[in-house]
């Protein structure tokens, strides 16, 4: 069964396989290889949404991209995907597609009544009303008014929806944007010159203008075979660039053709980042709408989508179509249509013109001189009344549909991202771009030129002109076809608007007319972007592409002012809306940040551990499916009672060598180093150059000019940038060599009263005791047979060694540690234990490494080098940063031992319970006493050891009284860590 | 009217096959004007240190230069340390030499479509005309820091080893339309310049 | 996006460095005073046009380069290591 | 030859015309006779030789801070000097939320304060700029950042500030999208300011500008200041490209501009400009009640009115003058937006632009006296200085009328940096790429 509309064979259609879908309900069939647009226009579906504000009755307008009007949603497998185009939705079997903000259906829509009421709903009117009574506007206005916007819905079936999309990154030499004639002719000269060329075009097929005039065909195909053959080209149709980004970048969105989807896994869409020496813009030009009473209706589209129609997919878009233009170029499509047998009008601004006696010797009827005053009909074009330019002679003419023509705008947008100042050009009526050479070439239409041959043309000459500069000889190589001639035209007559009393559009998505450009002006908004503002225009997913200018021609009428005094407002990216995922690429949900895991990660993984994500890194939180502080509390135990080991190979590590090693962690820490023996480990603190802590960590003197300095896992990446950086700035002079051994080496810290015994049983050759090891001693070491290092450090607050071993061994020597310490009931403990054991012992971390304390701040005042010049130094002494009311650490007890503390409660003195005097950073529960115990930073915190204060967290409803106590809780003459 | 269509089409035989390699590895860099004399002392041990974005290799050692008068040594592994220790005794006082055996995952990609697949994370061109064998470069792949040199046996890797499994795991989803397969260890096939079969 | 001309390798995307600000500041000597450490620390010319800036090669050869870049249009017009001595296109310091 | 397009052109009869009231019943009225008598929002001024006070910069802050001038302080003898339309700066690209969530106590009362403002503004205005408390909604994925928002919740709290703590089951009811366990940073929870919402951005502009010129300021665009002139320490003026103009009081109010603007008075700010970037996606149905932002990655996003998400992420992390997007920015935020709400995977961004911000040294805003007599500085706002634009205002009304800071913004003077009394939210230092 042939679809009325159906008329001819088109290009991209095969008369063989017949396609159904269904559209709002309806089962239609269409063709392989027609857009959802050209089967509902086949099947006579005229009527396919309703307006953004007005709801009335839409059609579809354009064939393309730019298309304002024809949004659907597509419902499938993966939910309801809003707004797509049916200009270039391919149809497949079984798609499902809906028209869009109706109730209840596309016939009889109730909001239609915002038609009706539209005097009182022009631009902007919002902001003028709604204000009264001050409730009413959450709770009432604006979720009407939010539920009226929108176009389509969005309804998600998560899971398949995010199936990860992929980016791909290409290099060139130069990229053509468009394959048209002149992107082409473009493209096959500079292969022929060996330069490697992309050539991007948004459609399915290449060839952009050519395509709609067979005696293109010989031409387009041999130069199509041409390309194929240079192997230095790469041609991506379905590929649309999205933005010009600077330095060569541009993004592009390549669509999947199904077979290549298939292929790649119902992968969709790619996102194309490709970077070029030069590009070529030779992306065409737009056809314009004319803004006239009833340019909306149904019926009304651009004369070149009716062209596009007839011969991509043989497709009649209406059998009495009226053309109302103003160009020699729109006239195309007219002989297009009349040579397809369809009767057809044409109502020209002009008087006359070349391409009007061409019409008019193939028998059609030609109105010079005249305009559509406006199109009749419900629901669809039934008449177009058209009058004499003089407004005397009128005229209905019977039409079934109405296919206007405004001119073309050359595509700018890339270029005007790329710089490029825009000139009003008289002669076509429209503005054009020039890129600078360093950056490339407009061609073809996009530059003002129309006409095929003359595009063609100009796209070698532009060819030419960068591989000149790119210092390539191009190719003799011709397609060996000759450039059918372009007929001679007469100018454009600019024509923006026929005005009357009904609604005139220029942004047919977003509902906006002539009158309310003009209302802007007259409100003030009369600056091109004001006006944008103010009524939307522009500001729907076509952007405006077909409308924009005649926004900018109306206003400028308003204004009184020539239009290229107005402008036009700017395009930014994206040159079609992109999905989310397409952007998103592949590094979505497990892959939205690399995973760090521990060399023991599968060890930790089967005992049972909780992991934890801090930063980059997984870390075993508990070795037990984490539920309350027993299990912490039990591993915090064993480190206190006997023995326990801990995975600390997430410390930053930083081998420092070179003779002046020394010096320079001597200007990187506020520590001092230089004076650190051979064989010794330091704890020492870093500070920001305004005096702030950056960091904190040992260093061990490994020999004279080898240190090895360890960061907090938190600030690793941030202090090797900060050593590097300050090396290579400050003190390049400095002879030293940083390396990252972070990943080189695992570390594990074991800890508790019976850690000697278990360390010495797998450490050879060292001596353990107190005496020839003693507190912070570091030394070089074969641990289970593993050349290692031994440090004898302590972070838990007991005595405690820390292991390091290259990581590729560290499966055996934990294992090793584990057997050895088996008969002390060694277990392994994790982050929370590690924490609960550092916050009784009082040593800071992260949570009070917060950028915002001093070395006052945390007690650590005394760290500070009193010689020699190191980072922060100066600004450090500042009496801001040591000022007594600053908050200083403490530590804190709630006075029932039954209250637990909470990181984030703020502390209050009793009689003034909304004056914060500081807050909790971190608390535990205590292995060493029952009750919490935590820490704090309190103004004046050091004067305050003893007071009482209440600590409360109001969003928990909670209120505690605590005790200031020192921040030592535990062992405060360290006499454990030097057992 | 068809278009030339040069996107990879994955085939049915794997167009990926990714081989760790067990290697040792050892950075060594010089002090202050000092890489001349590193340069002789990997000379006299048979290893010509190669410049810049470049790869050597020679008697089943390998060298990349992918940092300023620094220079990555791959060999087979030997006794925990040693050859770190090895080369740090050489160094002397000209630089140092610092073990990375455990902190660098090493891989090798073979297949016809490794540059394909891997243009999907790798913001470097790898077209054979501007990264032809020998050459050597530091990126960034899909987050993570990579080497990537080009051997005659095909694309080695070199990545952190914290994040290792992540990359792979990142690879094997991204090129999985390419077909992604895991070979044995080819350490050997790596350190003398084998050509990919 | 910008494309770093990396001395040692090469041209690379924006994303594989890390930027560390205004390369005009230079750290004063140890004794200078207060007043000297505070406009180092705070105070910025932040031009409208070439701007020299210190850009950290962290996803290639680590290196610390000194870039002179217009902050309107991000032209880049030199790129050089530490100790080079870098300025704006004669004529346009601003 | 053709003519180039210049600029906005000065209309020809720029006198004051009062707009009228603007109410329900007026847009009845003017329905019904053809919206014949609306006349312009603000009068477009040509500027005098002198005023008391010259405002430069005709966005947020600079109309704000005429308008109280004008209403509060009874000072109307003012020019707003805008160098193109005005309102087309950040106040004109921001993503719109407003909120008074901050950490340190002095900040929490100071936006808490614009908070207020907002709440009475359309009244305050005659202009509705639809502000919308649909909530603010902080999601967090580790414990620190639990403690982190617990702190500052519970000090907001303490402050009579709104703020709740909301499980998981909570945060996954009031956001359906969002995916809870996404793959990499499960969601643990979230922290919601109820008071915090959206604001339409053009329309604060518009609204201030229409309040502050029928309260007698001249609002006078296209007129930049090319530079300052002074006689010794004190500010005389201002030189424009409409000639020079006379003033006791300058004050600079030029956002991303600061630095160069300083300049011309020979100061040098502890600020530099770096640019943030802000999407837009098509319109669809309601699928996003509050402002949410995601803990474990730079995104944000709410719906606006018209039916676009609004997203951001992190500022470029350079200096920048470029008000253009990235594309490594765009994919970063995509990547947060589809692992953090699946659902969006097909939605459709539409564009993407940026704004360019005067990152402060600390990363709070700047509204202080200068070493110069007579000349103020609002500046500093880095990222979020909309939601600041009534307080911001009223505050630089108060120090321009009163020569003292407002209470409120007394520890937003230069002053802070040199004496180690920086406003740190983050703690990342002065790093002005690192706020
Ligand atoms: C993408 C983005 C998202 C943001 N999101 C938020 C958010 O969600 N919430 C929030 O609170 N804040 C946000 N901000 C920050 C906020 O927009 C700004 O902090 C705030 O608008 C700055 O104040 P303003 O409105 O006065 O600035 P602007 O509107 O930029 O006003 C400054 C004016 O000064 C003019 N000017 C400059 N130089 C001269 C001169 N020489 N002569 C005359 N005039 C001059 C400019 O043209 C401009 O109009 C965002 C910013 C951006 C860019
Ligand atoms: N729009 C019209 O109908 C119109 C008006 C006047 C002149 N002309 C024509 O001008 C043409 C001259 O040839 P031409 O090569 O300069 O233009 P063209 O219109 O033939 O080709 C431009 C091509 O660029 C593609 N394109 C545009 N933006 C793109 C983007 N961002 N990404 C990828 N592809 C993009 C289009 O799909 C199109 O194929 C002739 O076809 C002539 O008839 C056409
Ligand atoms: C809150 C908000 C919502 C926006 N919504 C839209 C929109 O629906 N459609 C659109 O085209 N642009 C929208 N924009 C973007 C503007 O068109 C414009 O890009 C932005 O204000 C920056 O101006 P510029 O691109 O002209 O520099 C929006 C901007 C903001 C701040
Ligand atoms: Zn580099």
């Amino acid at each position: 069964m042939r679809a009325p509309g159906r008329i001819a064979r088109g290009l991209l259609t095969d008369p063989d396989r017949p396609v159904g879908f269904r559209f709002d309900g309806r089962s239609m069939q269409g063709l392989a290889g027609d857009t959802l647009a050209a089967a509902l226009l086949a099947n006579g579906q005229r009527l396919v949404a309703r307006s953004f504000k007005y709801h009335r009755p839409r059609g579809i307008v354009t064939a393309g991209p730019e298309e304002p009007c024809a949004l659907v949603d597509v419902i499938g497998v993966s939910g309801r995907e809003p707004n797509r185009l049916a200009t270039t939705l391919l149809l497949h079997e079984g798609l499902v597609a809906e028209s869009q903000n109706r109730w209840p259906s596309l016939r009889f829509d109730v909001l239609a009544v915002n038609d009706l009421m539209g005097r009182f709903l022009p631009a902007g009117f919002y902001y003028k009303t709604f204000m009264a009574p001050g409730w009413a506007w959450e709770r009432l206005y604006e979720p009407l008014i939010r539920r009226a916007a929108g176009l389509g819905r969005l309804e998600a079936i998560v899971g398949d929806h995010a199936a990860p999309a992929e980016t791909v990154h290409d290099h060139a030499d130069v990229l053509v944007v468009g394959a048209g004639t002149a992107g082409l002719a473009a493209a096959h000269r500079l292969g022929t010159s060996g330069l490697k060329v992309m050539l991007a075009d948004q459609d399915v097929v290449l060839g952009g203008g050519s395509l709609l005039d067979a005696r293109w065909s010989a031409w387009r195909e041999s130069l199509c075979a041409g390309l194929a053959g240079l192997a230095t080209v790469r041609c991506l149709p379905r590929t649309t660039v999205l933005g010009a980004y600077g330095h060569g970048v541009f993004g592009a969105l390549e669509t999947l053709s199904p077979p290549e989807a298939a292929r790649f896994d119902g992968l969709r869409e790619r996102l194309r980042i490709i970077r070029a020496r030069r590009v070529v813009c030779a992306t065409g030009a737009l056809e314009r709408l004319i803004a006239f009473p009833g340019n909306d209706l149904p019926g009304v589209m651009l004369a070149g989508a009716a062209h596009q129609y007839l011969r991509r997919y043989g497709v009649a878009v209406g059998r009495r179509p009226v053309f109302f233009l103003n160009s020699d170029e729109a006239y195309e499509a007219v002989f297009a249509l009349s040579g397809a047998g369809i009767e057809c009008a044409v109502v020209d601004v002009r008087e006359s013109s070349l391409a009007a006696e061409r019409a008019r010797a193939l028998g059609v009827e030609v109105h010079g001189g005249a305009v559509v005053e406006g199109a009749y009909g419900r629901d669809g074009v039934r008449a177009v009344r058209v009058v004499d330019v003089t407004g005397r002679a009128r005229r209905e003419l019977a039409a079934d549909c109405l296919l206007m023509s405004g001119g073309y705008s050359p595509a700018t947008t890339l270029a005007s991202q790329l710089g490029a100042r825009l000139t009003w050009q008289e002669a076509i009526a429209a503005f054009t771009a020039d890129l600078a050479p360093a950056i490339g070439q407009m061609a073809g239409a996009a530059r003002g030129v129309f006409g095929l041959a003359a595009a063609a043309r100009d796209g070698e000459s532009a060819a030419r002109t960068l591989a000149a500069q790119l210092a390539r000889p191009v190719g003799a190589a011709d397609p060996g076809v000759d450039l059918p001639p372009d007929a001679d035209v007469t100018p454009i007559a600019a024509l923006w608007e026929v005005r009357g009393p009904a609604k005139a559009f220029v942004d047919l998505q977003n509902d906006v007319t002539a009158a309310d450009v003009r209302l802007s002006c007259r409100e003030g908004y009369e600056h091109v972007e004001h006006m944008k503002r103010f009524t939307t225009h522009g500001m729907a997913t076509d952007q405006g592409r077909i409308g924009g200018l005649v926004g900018s021609a109306v206003l400028a009428q308003a204004r009184g002012v020539p239009l290229w005094q107005v402008g036009q407002t700017r395009p930014r990216p994206f040159a079609q809306p992109v999905p989310f995922a397409a952007l998103a690429g592949g590094e979505v949900r497990e892959h939205y940040r690399p995973k760090r895991r521990l060399p023991l990660h599968d060890w930790h993984e089967a005992a049972g551990a909780t992991f934890v994500s801090t930063g980059l890194w997984l870390r075993p939180l508990v070795y037990s499916p984490r539920q309350g502080w027993e299990a912490v509390l039990n591993e915090a135990r064993a480190v206190r009672r006997s023995v326990g080991i801990t995975d600390v190979s997430t410390l930053g590590k930083i081998d420092v060598q070179g003779p002046d090693a020394a010096r320079f962690l001597d200007f990187i820490y506020a520590s001092s180093f230089a004076t650190l023996a051979v064989g010794r480990a330091r704890y020492g603190i870093m500070l920001r150059e305004d005096g702030m802590l950056l960091d904190d960590g040992t260093t061990s003197r490994l020999a004279p000019e080898h240190f090895l300095v360890t960061t907090t896992t938190a600030n690793a990446t941030a202090t090797l940038e900060h050593m590097e950086f300050h090396l290579q700035a400050v003190w390049p002079r400095l002879d030293v060599l940083l390396t990252d051994v972070g990943d080189q080496w695992a570390q594990f810290a074991v800890a508790g009263p019976r850690s000697r015994e278990v360390v010495a049983a797998v450490v050879a050759g060292l001596e353990l005791s107190n005496e020839a090891f003693p507190f912070m001693a570091a030394s070089v070491a074969t641990i289970a047979g593993v050349a290692g290092r031994v440090f004898r450090i302590s972070f838990s607050g007991e005595l405690a060694y820390e292991l390091a071993v290259p990581a590729r061994h560290a499966l055996a020597v934990w294992s090793a540690v584990l057997e050895a310490g088996k008969r002390f009931g060694i277990a392994p403990y994790g982050l929370d234990a590690l924490n609960t054991l550092r916050i009784e012992k009082g040593h800071v971390t992260a949570a009070e490494l917060n950028g915002n304390t001093s070395a006052d701040d945390l007690g650590m005042q005394r760290m500070l080098k009193k010689h020699g010049d190191f980072i922060g130094r100066a600004l450090s002494q500042r009496p801001g940063l040591t000022a007594p009311e600053r908050l200083q650490l403490v530590g804190v007890r709630p006075l029932a031992r039954a209250h637990r503390l909470r990181n984030g409660l703020q502390l209050v003195a009793p009689e003034a319970r909304t004056t914060s005097l500081g807050y909790v950073t971190s608390s535990t529960p205590s292995v060493e006493s029952d009750g919490w115990v935590g820490l704090a930073l309190v103004a004046g915190g050091r004067r305050r050891l003893g007071q009482r204060l209440i600590g409360t967290s109001p969003v928990h409803d909670e209120a505690i009284e605590i005790e200031i106590v020192s921040p030592h809780m535990l062992d405060p003459e360290n006499l454990r860590v030097r057992a | 009217m068809s278009a030339p269509d040069s996107l990879p089409m994955p085939r049915a035989t794997p167009g990926i096959r990714l081989a760790s390699c067990a290697v040792d590895i050892v950075e060594i860099a010089a002090l202050h004007g000092r890489a001349p004399e590193l340069e002789n002392i990997a000379g006299a041990r048979g290893l010509d240190l190669p410049v810049l974005g470049r790869v050597a290799v020679a008697s089943g050692q390998l060298a990349l230069g992918v940092r300023p008068a620094r220079w990555l040594l791959l060999a087979r592994p030997a006794h925990s340390g040693a050859t770190a220790a090895r080369w740090q005794a050489a160094c002397g006082r000209a630089g140092a030499a610092v073990d990375l055996s455990s902190g660098l995952a090493a891989w090798r990609l073979a297949g016809p479509q490794v540059r394909d697949a891997l243009a999907r994370a790798c913001r470097l061109d790898l077209d054979p005309q501007v990264f032809p064998a020998g050459s050597a470069a530091a990126t960034v792949m899909a987050q993570v820091g990579v080497i990537l040199a080009v051997l005659p046996s095909g694309l080695l890797l070199l990545t952190p080893t914290s994040t290792a499994r992540h990359l792979r795991a990142w690879l094997a989803s991204t090129a999985k339309p390419f077909g992604l397969v895991s070979e044995a260890d080819v350490t050997v096939g790596v350190l003398s310049g084998d050509r990919a079969t | 996006m910008l494309r770093i001309p990396c001395p040692w390798c090469g041209e690379r995307d924006e994303t594989e460095f890390r930027y560390r600000g205004d390369a005009s500041k230079v750290r004063p000597a140890a004794d200078a005073g207060l007043a000297a450490f505070t406009a180092y620390v705070y105070e910025r010319d932040n031009h409208c046009g070439w701007h020299l800036e210190w850009w950290l090669h962290v996803g290639g050869c680590r290196r610390l380069l000194k870039v002179v870049r217009h902050t309107l249009s991000h032209e880049i017009h030199a790129v050089g290591g530490p100790e080079d001595q870098l300025s704006p296109p004669p004529g346009l310091t601003r | 030859m053709n003519p180039q397009p210049k600029s906005h052109p000065t209309p020809a009869r720029a006198r004051r015309v009062s707009s009228g009231r603007y109410s329900l019943w007026r847009v009845f009225l003017e329905g019904l006779t053809g919206q014949r008598g609306w006349s312009r929002a603000w009068a477009k001024a040509t500027p005098r030789e002198r005023y008391r006070v010259v405002i430069v910069g005709g966005g947020g802050h600079g109309l704000a801070t005429a308008f109280y001038l004008a209403t509060e302080y009874g000072i109307s003898d003012v020019a707003v000097l805008e160098q193109g339309p005005l309102g087309l700066g950040n106040v004109g690209r921001n993503t719109t939320i407003i909120r008074s969530n901050y950490f340190h106590p002095q900040n929490i009362r100071f936006y808490e304060h614009s908070l207020k403002l907002w709440e009475g503004l359309e009244r305050a205005l005659n202009f509705n700029a639809m502000v919308s408390q649909r909530g603010t909604l902080n999601l967090f994925h580790s414990e620190a950042q639990r403690d982190l928002f617990t702190r500052r919740a519970n000090m907001m709290r303490l402050l009579g500030v709104d703020a709740e703590a909301l499980s998981r089951e909570a945060v996954k009811e009031l956001v359906p999208l969002v995916d809870l366990d996404n793959g990499r940073y499960p969601v643990l929870g979230g922290f919601l300011q109820r008071r915090g919402g959206t604001v339409r951005h053009d329309a604060v502009a518009w609204g201030y500008a229409r309040a502050a010129s029928e309260a007698g300021v001249d609002i006078v665009e296209d007129c930049e200041v090319t530079g300052i002139t002074r006689d010794g320490s004190r500010v005389t003026g201002v030189e424009t490209t409409r000639g020079h103009i006379t003033a006791d009081t300058v004050c600079l109010a030029v956002a991303g501009h600061s630095s160069r603007l300083a300049a011309m008075a020979g100061l040098t700010l502890p600020i530099e400009s770096h640019v943030l970037q802000a999407f837009v996606s098509e319109g669809i149905k309601p699928v996003l009640d509050v402002v949410l932002t995601y803990g474990a990655g730079h995104f944000y996003v709410s719906q606006s009115d018209k039916g676009g998400l609004v997203f951001g992420g992190a500022i470029d992390g350079y200096n920048s003058y470029g008000q253009r997007g990235t594309l490594p920015m765009a994919e970063e935020v995509a990547a947060a937006a589809v692992t953090l709400l699946p659902g969006l995977a097909r939605l459709k961004v539409l564009r993407q632009w940026g704004g360019v911000m005067d990152m402060s040294m600390d990363g709070s805003p700047i509204i202080s006296a200068t070493p110069l007599e007579g000349l103020f500085v609002n500046g500093g706002w880095c990222y979020g200085g909309f939601k600041a634009i009534p307080a911001g205002g009223l505050a630089t009304a108060h120090l321009i009328a009163r020569q003292a800071p407002h209470p409120l913004a007394a520890h937003l003077g230069l002053e802070r940096f040199a004496a180690g009394r920086t406003v740190d939210e983050r703690g990342a230092g002065p790093f002005p790429y690192a706020h």
